[in-house]
């Protein structure tokens, strides 16, 4: 071979601490290196454009630069080489200034390091080989899990470019968690005023098909090709015939069904449509409260309802579409915020969450809009907010910050002043998040226009007083004092989480999750959108907290993506993919059973087993090439040979 | 001269590891939410608030930290620690501070002290605590006539109070004195109050 | 390019690209300031690490090994840190057997954002190397001369010659079956009355050389792989049979290929020790079983060899003496109870310091002459022709006839058998030098017992084998506290 | 006139001891361990004297498991970076070496392979430096036993054969006779007391090992029939459907000299490059897999034609006896207890029946 | 069956009525309490408020004494004693600590101590619920209790492990058991001021006052612990609360083994209800107990 080794200056990032002529002069002594030099800024145009003259100069054909990390220059310098006619994938980088400049004080130590790092990379460079990505065809539709308001804007836009879209929602109607909100900050609109019409339009539209009270239950293929099987939830009720016209639940006897709609706040029937801007507007009958699916005898909906859609005798069925790109938008739900034992853990009836509150706030909700007091049905003259339950608590194992509680709970102090004028709100809280627009002047209006009491410390503990009041023991840091508020209610901003289900769904996709449940981005600042596995991209609160505004942004940018993804013919793979040398492969599937990707099948070849990798599907982790005792699979760019030649560099 | 606290100066870096070494809790993992000032039983008596006292330890405020009264009054509940977001043990950095002022015979509230003696005193006479004892030598100590004068008529009444001490027998008072001997003398090697 | 004499030492990482590769250059743009012995290698997933790499790394004179990837759940990959979790723990507790300490490798988590925990973790883990000083090298370890005699475990069931086994109604079973199979492997008498070779039935005359005994040591299982895809029979003892279990599971051969016959087996002979008590011979005029005794008659001289002094180690600790199942079973299978004694040549190394072990393996593995019995007899070296110890690419390993290459190619084996190994010794058995690599294995074995619920190889051909699976939260692995 | 010379049991360590004076010694030492073996190594003062039969032959002492056959350094000029300068050492290193009490079957497998490294076209200049500075010192034995033969392959128990002494016990002690000039230098050497008066006892413990063997069947026509039967598969495969294709039969082999050659290290390093030779074992299926990736001898059964081939009938073509000297080491060693007497005579009735 | 039994000083002195009834009530549960020789204070508060080296000394000669008798378990009522105990038995597991602490001793202490645990707990553990029930001779259904832990009884909860630290219901399951109706008292586990009583009286005062308010407000019968100290400042020091509050509590405040020995037939007499400052004849009264006079009055 013959290697051009550049040693980049950097300005003096590098060369303040790494003698680079020293380098360079080491890296000379190494096998096959025929050129080096130091530029002084390598990824500047003057500095590619004299690596493309020594490619030519020198015939070179490998180069290996040494100068920051590979993962800000490498697809910078890939392209420099190719360009000079070199594969991209003969070139290495050797990173002395993160790995050594930056982080070392001497000189001596640091010079010696980089030349060692060139010496390896050089070692990697001499067992490279060229590498060509493959082409392949594209499904150009796409699926969209969760009809929240993130998956309805990712639905709407790609609809509206001309991408036929498959909506999945779990529950019986689209909507959501904003299509349970009363109001929506900081201007205080009705939340169904603003959603509903979004949801009509989803079901107006040509281009979306729509399955809702479904679920996914499992995602094949790759990117461009995937193939996904959809759960349809038996509904009892034969939506090709459902009008929606109510009757089958007003005339339905089990009155006393836990209405989820309302957060258990209410009761509704057990066959019901969830509310009245429900899209589909269809209805569902609950089971476990049906008394014809429970007991056997009743029978009351199907005897009234006009259009006998009433089928006590329907199953889950199965639909599969394909598809080729995915949208992960699955939202959250609240945290069980029951493991406060010191807030009552659930025993307390006026202790509530945020959510509930809001049912409470909303007019299509059990009261009717009416603020009262579950206990007893009392107005609350004092109302305590309690912030960050089940938010940035280490002791409970979520450290993270909800993100959104801050603003809603001001929007709810504000509506109780609206509500009951006479009331008085207290809040209690860590710090106020407010950085969106006008979200602090919100929080400001919420103190001085609405008297809000906002007191900075958490709450230890909340207890009836055996009076019918709650005793609210708290802390204001600010003046370095316990306070006790006696309340009438006291509603608790609860930390959410990643929906349930979350985990179950990210296997099927083959995606990340953190800790919290929440889908894993590619990159936490520049790919927030897509995830590893090529082709799922996420919008929403499935990816981490944010509100309204920032869950439509996403669910927009993740339409985008699907689209700019559309708009080739034929997409190409990461040639860093293994492959399997025939000749060693003994078939025992070793690899096929741990390859997270599923991308290795078994194929016979002359009527011997062996291991082939689908190279459209393999995303090049490698794990397939450590687990193969015999050396057969390999994964290309990253070979036993290669880490080999490193590690021999190192060690001998 | 201002009076406003110069945190960089006052800061005593060796002070907050020397609490991090002995209580083994990180103070910087404290983020002020003040649920350990709302949940203390005692904090109505504190010249300064729990949250205080775990900010003047992450400041390095050393004597600020260890002449509060409240180190003195910490009922040692545990309710802060059970109850901190963060699973810091605060009752812990309280009793280490409590230990640090004692041993730097820095002492702000000399009587819970001296009622602490007046009990051990018992104990390594007796090898056990005596009420009437104890009681005795802390108002010698403390120069306060019968604190509780008002509940000896009772007390004594259902014979709640022995009149004589009670001796661990077969040598063990005297096991018990020898502990107190070797604490005592191994605190003058040790070069600390004991 | 060697390390700052007297200043650094040799320490190698291995970083996943997403996340540790990351934090390190978080790190380095933070401007926190490390100690400079650490060589970065960049992988893209910590499933990538090959525990051999890391070996071959502490074996050819790295001081310290750091392996970081992405933490449990955060993987780029989805689930490569999980298997490298299970790959990497099972590592760390097989090095001290070596005689390396385990302190010098180590693998955490750590994501793109810490850049101040990579700077904690290099100067720690750099802190703790420098403390253990540079690692002791095989190949400057003095031999250890004496090796302590190994005591022999107590029976966990009664030996016996098996003499009154049901061999000829095996004989009619095997006949009976015949014409469906190949063949059916078994037993021979072998160049003399105290040996047997392997017997491959084809006809009904071949079945009349089958014998069953205290000699059948070889495990049939080793040729089952070569009749993949042909219906082929095979006599096992109980040891045998997990083999063939752990091939099923492997998919090297299929069920419906396999037809199993099997006997209750009673133990079978420490050949080198009947070597020992015969002394050197020329004819043997005798051999005749009782229950309990084999007594061998040799240029006229009788010797009587106890089963219960005799048998092979692994069959004192048996706890399978019939198959784990079989097509033809004839004779019942005895209950016994799971030995929990470490086994003699484990033992050994158990009751030695690190620097000890070091020895003894210098002292032992130098006899090596890479003849390769070990694994050409193990039934579970699958790879066959394809071996890593003797390819060129990948180049695991040189022809050089040293500790290191003869030790690496132990590790190599005995990491390949990680939750596979039956125990069977087969390879101490192959050895023609005697050298004790049983141990190895045996420290492997156990650690997979350890870790993953007391997993035992070759008992269940449905069990997925631990080291191709994970947990996301793993019962018996902690990752340990950086200190 | 061959020297002879006598020493009791307890002088060998004084006769031993002035040996490695000038040589290096290398004597039989049982190594501990579960299954003890016996190895030659160098003998140091305090060792014990060991006369078994050692597990491994000590070929090694001539051919190496592993040498380097040269070491290359390669340099480069900072002033221009495409000069490479060379640097080769291929010096044959070998130290004066006596063997101490190999058996007359080790001895004569330096004469199987002296044939092919030292009187063919081309000479092995290492093999050659090492085996000049040898000398071997070689106990008879007393009988023969179950597994050796070489009484078959035109050996015996007191075989003379590519020993410079032989060394016979007797009652009280050992008779050292010299059989080369080499070995008569090796004993004129030293001060043990003349053990002409103890030679007929000598004999009479020849006489008696001679006796002890099972008489060996006529492999005469070995190499005809052998080469008859090269091309008939079915007979290879008998034989060898239960080898392992380890290589615990070659490598032991006192006679086996195949050897690969292979190149480590790009010679830019402190340690250089190395050309290595080290042994081969033609039982392995690697053994004539090309560079291309094709195979002759994927088949054990035709890589076992090739063993015994090569034992009973190429290299008697070539030299005249077979290169096996019946050490039956191949016998005890193999896992599976295959026989190499059995196929040799199974050959040479099978062709015989042909006929 | 035989339990090792460490009293604590409490029962010595003030707390004679503790010691009576849970000898009572052991014996009737069939539980031999041998209570260790020669053992010594805890050092209760004072000591680890001092030095937690010391109070682990005084804690581990009567661990030490534990660890040489035959029993398994160590029962103690006291929960201040249970928990310095518990703690110094922790400490002795850091071998610099123990080093530290064996420093402070006659004799190095054993190395391995009996488990520690309350009385509450042995009994439960001894007999479940039910059998606890059919025990009962008079039914406490009469009566309703509010239940109160105490600071140390639970916390810290890896230390105490007595279930929920913020929500223990062992107590409950026990009354229970005696058919008394025992409410959800939320301050179960708040702090009634301990051992401030003497140096600062003004605190236990406002804590047991908040104790004895909302049981007040409750409506219940009687406060039921299981502390001596807390009896002595919910009971003895009752009045002091009701100055602080400014109100009359008039509240009983009993032992759990008192309400258990009422439940199991025990005379008032043979429980010490006599030493209650605040008397529980109108206990005995909705009992029926004809023993109303023996109950002590004011």
């Amino acid at each position: 071979m013959r290697i051009g080794v550049f040693i980049c200056h950097c300005g003096s990032n590098i060369a303040g601490t790494v003698d680079c002529t020293k380098v360079a002069e080491i890296a000379k002594k190494f096998p096959d290196v025929v050129y080096t030099a130091e530029p002084m800024y390598t990824c500047a145009e003057p500095g590619q454009t004299a690596m493309e003259d020594a490619i030519h100069e020198y015939r070179l054909d490998g180069v290996v630069v040494a100068s920051c990390s590979p993962r800000m220059h490498e697809a910078t310098f890939r392209r420099t080489v190719e360009r000079a006619g070199l594969n991209r994938y003969m070139f290495e980088m050797a990173n002395i200034r993160e790995h050594v400049s930056w982080i070392g004080k001497e000189k001596d130590a640091n010079t010696n390091k980089a030349a060692e790092l060139v010496e390896i990379a050089v070692a990697k460079l001499r067992n490279n080989r060229p590498l060509t990505a493959k082409t392949f065809d594209v499904t150009k539709k796409v699926l969209i899990a969760g009809g929240g308001v993130a998956g309805i804007q990712s639905a709407l836009d790609c609809a509206d470019g001309g991408v036929p879209v498959i909506l999945v929602e779990r529950e019986s109607t689209i909507g959501g968690k904003m299509a349970k909100l009363d109001k929506t900050f900081p201007t205080v609109d009705c939340s169904a005023c603003i959603l509903g019409p979004k949801m009509v339009d989803v079901a107006q539209h040509p281009n979306i098909t729509l399955h809702a009270y479904s679920e996914i239950e499992d995602v094949s293929g790759y990117v461009g090709n995937f193939s996904v099987k959809i759960r349809k939830l038996a509904t009892y009720v034969d939506w090709e015939k459902c009008t929606g016209c109510g009757v089958c639940s007003e005339k339905c006897p089990s009155k006393k069904t836990p209405d989820a709609f309302n957060e258990f706040t209410g009761t509704t029937t057990a066959v019901s449509i969830s509310f009245p801007q429900a899209i589909p507007k269809k209805a569902v009958i609950n089971a476990r409260h049906c008394r014809q699916l429970t007991k056997g005898k009743c029978g009351v909906c199907a005897k009234f309802c006009p259009t006998g859609a009433i089928d006590y005798a329907m199953q889950d069925s199965i639909v599969t579409e394909e598809v080729g790109c995915i949208i992960a938008a699955t939202g959250y739900d609240l945290m069980d915020w029951t493991v406060y034992r010191e807030y009552g853990g659930g025993a307390y009836p006026d202790v509530i969450t945020s959510l509930q509150y809001e049912r409470l706030l909303s007019s299509s909700g059990p009261t009717g809009g009416h603020l009262i007091r579950p206990s007893d049905g009392g107005e609350p003259q004092n109302v305590v907010f309690v912030q960050c339950v089940g938010s940035r608590d280490k002791s409970i194992g979520r450290p993270q910050c909800s993100a959104f509680c801050c603003m809603y709970t001001a929007k709810q102090a504000v509506l109780t002043k609206e509500h009951l004028p006479e009331s008085q709100s207290y809040v209690f809280y860590m710090d106020i998040r407010a950085p969106g627009k006008m979200y602090d002047e919100f929080t400001r209006r919420a103190m001085e226009e609405y008297g809000v009491e906002y007191i900075r410390g958490r709450v230890s503990a909340i207890y009836p007083d055996g009076l019918g009041q709650y005793v609210v023991m708290g802390s204001d840091t600010l003046l370095g004092e316990p306070v006790e508020i006696k309340a009438d209610l006291v509603v608790l901003a609860v930390g959410i989480e990643a929906a349930r289900g979350t985990r179950a769904l990210a296997e099927k996709l083959r995606i990340s999750y953190d800790k919290s449940g929440f889908f894993m981005e590619s990159h936490v600042k520049l790919k927030p959108v897509e995830t590893n596995t090529a082709g799922v991209f996420l919008a929403g609160v499935c990816q981490g907290a944010k509100d309204i505004p920032a869950s439509v942004a996403q669910g927009s940018a993740a339409a985008a993506k699907v689209m700019a993804l559309f708009a080739r013919d034929k997409l190409e793979n990461n040639p860093q993919i293994a492959f399997v040398d025939l000749r060693r492969c003994v078939g025992c599937g070793k690899c096929i059973r741990c390859c997270p990707f599923g991308a290795i099948k078994e194929k016979d070849i002359r009527g011997e087993t062996k291991a082939q990798v689908i190279e459209t599907v393999c995303q090049g982790c490698g794990l397939c090439t450590s687990t193969c005792p015999q050396g057969a699979a390999q994964l290309s760019h990253a070979t036993d040979n290669q880490i080999l030649a490193e590690v021999n560099a190192l060690c001998r | 001269m201002s009076n406003i606290t110069d945190i960089r100066l006052k800061r005593d870096a060796g002070f907050i590891a020397e609490v991090e070494a002995a209580s083994g809790q990180k103070l910087s993992t404290c983020y002020q939410c003040g649920n350990c000032t709302a949940g203390c039983p005692a904090g109505f008596a504190y010249d300064k608030q729990v949250n205080r006292i775990m900010r003047g330890a992450q400041l390095g405020l050393k004597d600020d930290v260890l002449n509060s009264r409240a180190i003195w009054m910490c009922l040692s509940c545990f309710t802060c620690s059970l109850r901190c977001p963060n699973n810091i043990d605060v009752a812990a950095i309280m009793e280490t501070l409590r230990h640090m002022a004692r041993k730097k015979n820095m002492v702000s509230v000399r009587k819970v002290e001296k009622f602490w003696f007046s009990f051990l005193n018992t104990v390594r006479a007796f090898g056990r605590s005596w009420e009437i004892g104890t009681m005795a030598l802390y108002m010698l100590r403390s120069l306060r006539v019968f604190t509780d004068i008002d509940l000896a008529p009772e007390a004594l009444k259902k014979q709640k109070l022995p009149f004589k001490p009670y001796v661990v027998p077969n040598g063990g008072a005297g096991a018990v004195g020898r502990i107190f001997k070797r604490y005592r003398e191994r605190a003058d090697r040790e070069g600390v109050r004991p | 390019m060697p390390v700052m004499e007297g200043k650094e030492l040799r320490i190698v990482g291995f970083l996943c690209n997403w996340c540790s590769y990351g934090s390190a250059d978080t790190a380095g743009v933070a401007r926190a300031w490390q100690p400079t012995d650490l060589r970065i290698i960049r992988v893209p997933c910590s499933g990538r690490v090959d525990p051999l790499f890391i070996v071959k790394s502490l074996l050819n004179g790295a001081d310290g090994v750091l392996v970081a990837g992405c933490h449990p759940r955060d993987c780029h990959y989805s689930a490569g840190n999980f298997y490298a979790r299970r790959r990497l723990e099972v590592l760390k507790r097989f090095l001290p057997v070596l005689g390396i300490n385990d302190a010098r490798f180590e693998y955490t988590w750590i994501s793109a954002s810490e850049g101040q925990r990579w700077q904690q973790m290099v100067t720690s883990f750099t802190n703790r190397i420098h403390a253990l000083g540079p690692a002791p090298r095989f190949e400057n370890a003095t031999p250890l001369p004496k090796v302590v005699g190994m005591a022999l475990p107590p029976s966990s069931r009664p030996l016996g010659t098996g003499k009154n086994a049901p061999l000829d109604d095996l004989k009619q079973g095997i006949k009976e079956k015949l014409p469906d199979l190949e063949c059916v492997i078994g037993w021979q008498r072998g160049y003399d009355g105290v040996h047997t070779a392997p017997l491959f039935m084809k006809i009904p005359e071949d079945v009349e050389k089958l014998v069953w005994g205290p000699f059948n040591v070889a495990n049939p299982a080793v040729y089952l792989p070569k009749f993949k895809g042909k219906k082929v029979g095979i006599v096992v003892k109980g040891c045998d049979s997990r083999s063939v279990v752990e091939l099923l599971q492997e998919h090297l051969v299929a069920r419906e290929d396999v037809t199993i016959f099997a006997l209750p087996c009673q133990g079978t002979l420490d050949m080198s020790r009947v070597k020992e008590k015969l002394g050197r011979y020329t004819v043997v005029d005798n051999v005749v079983c009782d229950e309990t005794e084999v007594i061998i008659t040799v240029d006229g001289k009788k010797h009587r060899l106890p089963m219960n002094d005799f048998a092979q180690v692994k069959c004192r600790l048996c706890t399978k003496p019939m198959a784990v199942f079989a097509d033809t079973p004839l004779g019942e299978s005895p209950e016994v109870e799971i030995a929990t004694h470490v086994p003699p040549e484990l033992a050994l190394l158990d009751a030695m310091n690190l620097d000890e072990r070091m020895a003894y393996w210098s002292g032992q593995i130098t006899r090596c002459l890479r003849c390769y019995a070990c694994r050409n007899a193990c039934p579970m070296c699958v790879c066959r022709d394809y071996c890593v110890s003797d390819s060129r690419d990948p180049r695991w390993m040189t022809q050089e006839a040293d500790v290191t290459q003869k030790l690496f190619f132990q590790a190599i084996h005995a990491l390949h058998l990680a939750g596979r190994c039956t125990g069977c010794g087969e390879c101490q058995r192959a050895c023609p030098v005697g050298i004790p690599i049983l141990a190895l294995r045996q420290q492997i074995a156990r650690t997979v017992e350890e870790l993953f619920d007391d997993y035992r190889a070759g008992f269940d051909p449905a069990a997925v084998p631990p080291l191709l699976s994970y947990e996301v939260e793993e019962k018996s692995i902690r990752e340990r506290e950086w200190k | 006139m061959s020297a002879i010379r006598f020493v009791t049991s307890e002088g060998l360590p004084t006769f031993l001891a002035r040996l490695s004076r000038n040589s290096r010694v290398l004597a039989p030492v049982v190594k501990d361990s579960p299954k003890p073996s016996v190895m030659f190594e160098p003998w140091r003062e305090s060792m014990p004297v060991i006369l078994k039969k050692a597990t491994v032959p000590p070929k090694d002492a001539v051919l190496p498991q592993c040498e380097s056959l040269f070491v290359y350094k390669k340099s480069k000029n900072a002033d221009n970076p495409e000069n490479v300068a060379l640097h080769l050492d291929d010096t044959a290193h070998a130290t004066p070496t006596v063997i101490f009490a190999c058996r007359p079957c080790d001895a004569r497998g330096f004469a199987v392979l002296d044939h092919p490294f030292l009187d063919g076209q081309f000479v092995d200049p290492y093999y050659k430096a090492r085996r000049e500075r040898l000398a071997v010192i070689t106990i008879t034995c007393s009988s023969g036993c179950n597994t050796c033969f070489c009484h078959w392959v035109g050996g015996g128990p007191t075989s003379p054969e590519g020993s410079d002494v032989l060394m016979t016990e007797i009652d009280d002690g050992f008779v050292l006779q010299s059989i080369t000039d080499v070995g008569q230098k090796l004993l004129d050497a030293t001060d043990l007391s003349d053990g002409k008066d103890a030679f007929p006892k000598v004999e009479a413990a020849r006489k008696a090992a001679w006796t002890s063997l099972v008489p060996a069947p006529d492999i005469k026509k070995a190499p005809q029939n052998i080469a008859a039967l090269f091309n008939r598969e079915s007979f290879w495969q008998k034989h060898a459907s239960s080898c392992l294709s380890c290589g615990a039969c070659t490598y032991f082999c006192p006679s086996c000299y195949c050897f690969n050659i292979t190149d480590e290290g790009d010679g830019f390093d402190k340690n250089g490059g190395r050309r290595l030779r080290s042994w081969d074992n033609c039982m392995s299926s690697l053994f004539t897999r090309e560079a291309s990736g094709h195979n002759p001898r994927t088949m054990k059964a035709i890589r076992m034609r090739n063993r015994i081939s090569h034992k009973f009938s190429a290299y008697p073509r070539n030299w005249g006896n077979f290169s096996c000297s019946g050490c039956g080491r191949c016998i005890g060693n193999c896992p599976v207890c295959l026989d190499i007497r059995d196929i040799v005579q199974d050959a040479v009735a099978v062709a015989d029946s042909d006929v | 069956m035989n339990y090792a039994y460490y009293p604590g000083c409490s029962t010595q002195g003030a707390s004679t009525d503790y010691e009576k009834s849970t000898r009572a009530v052991c014996a009737a549960l069939g539980m031999n309490l041998v209570e260790l020789p020669e053992w010594n204070c805890c050092g209760s508060t004072p000591a680890h408020a001092v030095d937690t080296e010391l109070s682990a000394a005084l804690c581990v000669r009567n661990l030490d004494i534990a660890a040489r008798q035959e029993s398994e378990t160590l029962l103690t009522p006291c929960p201040s004693c249970l928990s310095n105990l518990k703690h110094a038995a922790k400490r002795m597991q850091n071998p610099e600590a123990r080093a530290r602490v064996n420093e402070l001793l006659d004799n190095p202490a054993a190395s391995e101590f009996p488990a520690v645990t309350s009385v509450m707990q042995g009994m439960a553990a001894h007999l479940d619920a039910k059998e606890i029930a059919s025990r009962t001779r008079k039914s406490l259904s009469a009566l309703t209790f509010a239940p109160y832990y105490g600071c140390l009884m639970s916390r810290p909860a890896e230390i105490m492990k007595f279930g929920d630290p913020e929500n223990p219901t062992l107590m409950e399951s026990l009354l229970t058991a005696c058919s008394a109706t025992v409410l959800d008292f939320p301050l179960k586990t708040a702090c009634c001021g301990a051992s401030y009583g003497i140096p600062e009286r003004s605190m236990t005062a406002r804590l047991s006052a908040r104790i004895l308010q909302l049981a007040t407000d409750m409506k219940v019968d009687a406060i039921v612990v299981a502390c001596p100290l807390c009896q002595m400042n919910l009971d003895l020091r009752q009045p002091q609360a009701e100055k602080a509050a400014d109100t009359r509590f008039a509240m009983p405040v009993l032992y759990f083994t008192q309400a258990l020995g009422l439940a199991f037939g025990f005379s008032p007499d043979t429980l010490g209800l006599e030493k209650l400052r605040v008397s529980a004849d109108s206990l005995l009264r909705k009992l029926g107990t004809g023993a109303a006079n023996a109950a002590g009055s004011r």
